[in-house]
């Protein structure tokens, strides 16, 4: 199994029966393959549907059905669609309960940074889309990424991105480790197997404290 | 009260140096024949309003409006999909103004619904912050979004009754009925125009009030070719 | 004919082909019958419908179709339903052309009062409804009524009664008379058969001024 | 994720001294059989938000909580069609607060939407000014208007399934998904419980993310005969 697939599979573990979850693209567009079974959630997509199946076969697909991104996806037993104002209200009004987003840096005081890389000086890609308006409406955010990025942290002290949110996150999924922000800052709860804590402190940046009982990893 | 146009009569009220809003979420939703026709007639200086720059890799959508710098300024949420646009934003032939996606589609509702603006929280502590007047209400911090109106707006639905209800199909509705409200003339594309009475009053996403021009875009048969195509050459049909 | 009749018939010849079109209860429910011949207008309610038909016979009723008063009404070709929300975006945002209203008083400034009678110290009643979102939200604003109330005039140098909206009529419409708002005060331009200036003054406490070429009365 | 709940398990929730949004509009589209039992019940001291007060003429609607004085305070736009309403307003049994109709159900739908407040010119120069906080945007006053929100909120639909995506029939939408988002707990009640897919996601006007309980109300059939009776009897059917 690969690092992302640890990651996702973890974080499906997040999920409970009844919730409504928004996931971000990449890793966490993935964790819908892994909720747990007897756990029934109503995924939500920004464009402006609540539950939807995957991607059509060739010849099957609508083409006034998309997610996102734009990709083709499919109506199934639930689905709702609505405009975008709608969605927002949703998401912005506190109706989300859960949200999984990938991650360019996250800090010890739970910021995070996913919207903004530099392309000129001053002039920053590729934009926010729904990301702050997740991180401030949803009550439970959880930050999900490759530890680090080519050798170098991307679990920071303070982050040094322009960020999406201040504070917001709740929980830190990498393939490593599960990191809860908690207001004493950054708490240890569980460790992948054949990783030390010495060997996670090298490769964070951030400072943080291990709980009494550090749990295996969920896989 | 017979408001079909041909698209050389909507042509003719496009003019350099105008703000526009164009409907659609990442190609889904997208007026692509009014698009295609306002690329041809390279008029410039626009000021654009799309939630997204375009489809995911380019060459749709909005994307020859970008590759034909005809944009002056883009406001948005993201632009990331675009090599056309984040290109011209690099050579600073493109000016950005970047919304979150939620505090964007709410400017654009206010500017249709007569608000003053709204207040939110989202981007508080963030670059969105800058420049932006600050209010306080009942002891919690907000942002004030203002509004955002356009001179034009082009949204694409289903189909249209010849007094402008506009009907929309699944999630191709996404930022089309907001972006109806707030412009001054807005132009309808759709895949079919139906008698008056064909539409189910329960199916309008649009009421007429909003629409002052439907255009017949590509029939419901070619827009169907027209996304497989596109879906199909990038890989996302199983 | 009667004032009321009189009153309708002369106020539907303001509307023009394609209009937005918003009428309040009493006398300017009435001119949607009188709309004339050629002129197609888009009348919308304030609870969600464009394009709507009269009551109903017996037994054609539909449970969920009402006006803003909550009686019947039909579907007729052309008709759309939506939510409040989005109706008051139409009245607010400006996309009402003329909305027709009766009114209890108007002044000289045009300012209009129609929805508060004083029911015990301090208190008001009914409130005021959709009126005040259509004299700030609509392109031309109307109002409608007989021209006096037991002989006390109701259109008055200043209001005293709670305005609707300060300085937002356009027209008013009686059966004596038809009376622009111009910055320079009111104007009057018509007047009905066999009524004098003279008498209008007698039962008008507002100042107004006259036309050059004051027309009959259109019916 | 079954959300169908039984009436009185409902009613567990509701309390003395709530806040309680109710859907509807004169009567159309109201949640007839929770109100019944919300009068049967007894609970008083609620702070109440509602549109308008009820049907035409009273005894119907919310008639029964104004008439037996269960409602403390009325958070509307009019109150005139409730002669019990009107009555309790006189003899100081019932405080209203009233909101130009526009601005109540954008009061609302901040609430829901998670906006601190919406900026509106209606009611400037009126009334309405009093107690509130003003502000200037680029030269322009608008009054700020600031959310509302409910302990409970109940609606009504024509078809929900188990879920609790929300299906409604013509002008009975009117309020209600608007109120279906500014409550702690929202209920739906409605007239036919259907299974998960059976509503076209076209036609869903309330998506399930903010119904918590869903209660089966009187069936299409004794609803139209509920309606056909109230038009009869007070002669609005030709």
């Amino acid at each position: 199994m690969n690092a992302k697939e640890m990651i996702a599979r973890r974080a499906a573990k997040e999920l409970s029966n009844g919730e409504v979850v928004n996931l971000g693209f990449g890793i966490p567009t993935t964790v819908a393959n892994f909720v747990p079974e007897g756990v029934e959630v109503l995924l939500e997509s920004e464009n402006g549907a609540l539950v939807f199946g995957a991607a059509p076969k060739d010849g099957e697909e609508d083409p006034d059905l998309g997610n996102a991104g734009g990709l083709p996806i499919t109506m199934i037993p639930g689905s709702a669609c609505f405009d975008e104002a709608t969605s927002f209200c949703i998401i912005r009004g506190g109706h989300v309960d859960t949200t999984i987003l990938g991650a360019l840096e996250v800090d010890q005081e739970g910021s995070i940074a996913n919207w903004a890389t530099p392309v000129a000086p001053g002039k920053w890609s590729p934009g926010m889309g729904g990301a702050m308006d997740l991180v401030m409406g949803a009550k439970k955010v959880i930050a999900t990424f490759v530890h680090t990025l080519k050798g170098a942290p991307k679990i920071l002290k303070k982050c040094s991105l322009p960020i999406t949110g201040k504070g917001c996150v709740s929980k830190i999924i990498t393939e490593k480790c599960v990191l809860e922000v908690t207001p004493k800052g950054l708490l240890l709860v569980e460790l992948a197997e054949g990783v030390t804590i010495e060997e996670l402190r090298a490769c964070t940046e951030a400072e943080f404290l291990v709980a009494d009982e550090v749990k295996p990893y969920q896989l | 009260m017979n408001k079909v146009m041909e698209l050389d009569q909507v042509m003719g009220k496009v003019h350099d140096g105008m703000s526009i809003m164009f409907g659609g979420f990442c190609g889904v939703g997208a007026p692509l024949t009014c698009i295609q026709k306002i690329a041809e007639s390279g008029v410039k200086d626009l000021t654009v309003m799309a939630v997204v720059a375009t489809y995911p890799g380019g060459h749709f959508d909005l994307a020859p409006l970008f590759a034909n710098k005809q944009i002056k300024k883009f406001i948005c949420s993201h632009v990331g999909t675009s090599p056309e646009a984040v290109q011209a934003l690099k050579t600073g032939d493109l000016e950005i103004e970047f919304f979150p996606q939620g505090s964007w589609i709410e400017k654009v509702r206010a500017g249709g619904a007569g608000l003053g603006g709204v207040l939110v929280r989202t981007g508080l502590h963030t670059m969105v912050e800058e420049g932006k007047e600050k209010i306080t209400i009942d002891g919690i911090e907000y942002l004030i979004e203002k509004p955002l109106h356009a001179d034009m707006a082009f949204i694409k639905g289903y189909r249209a009754d010849k007094w402008g209800n506009v009907e929309y199909r699944y999630t191709a509705i996404n930022s089309n009925p907001t972006i109806a409200t707030a412009a001054d003339f807005t132009v309808a594309e759709v895949n079919e125009i139906v008698e008056v009475g064909d539409i189910d009053p329960q199916r309008v996403g649009t009421p007429a009030v909003f629409v002052k021009a439907i255009i017949q875009g590509n029939t419901f048969k070619e827009h169907k070719a027209v996304y497989h195509d596109i879906w199909a050459s990038t890989g996302q049909l199983k």
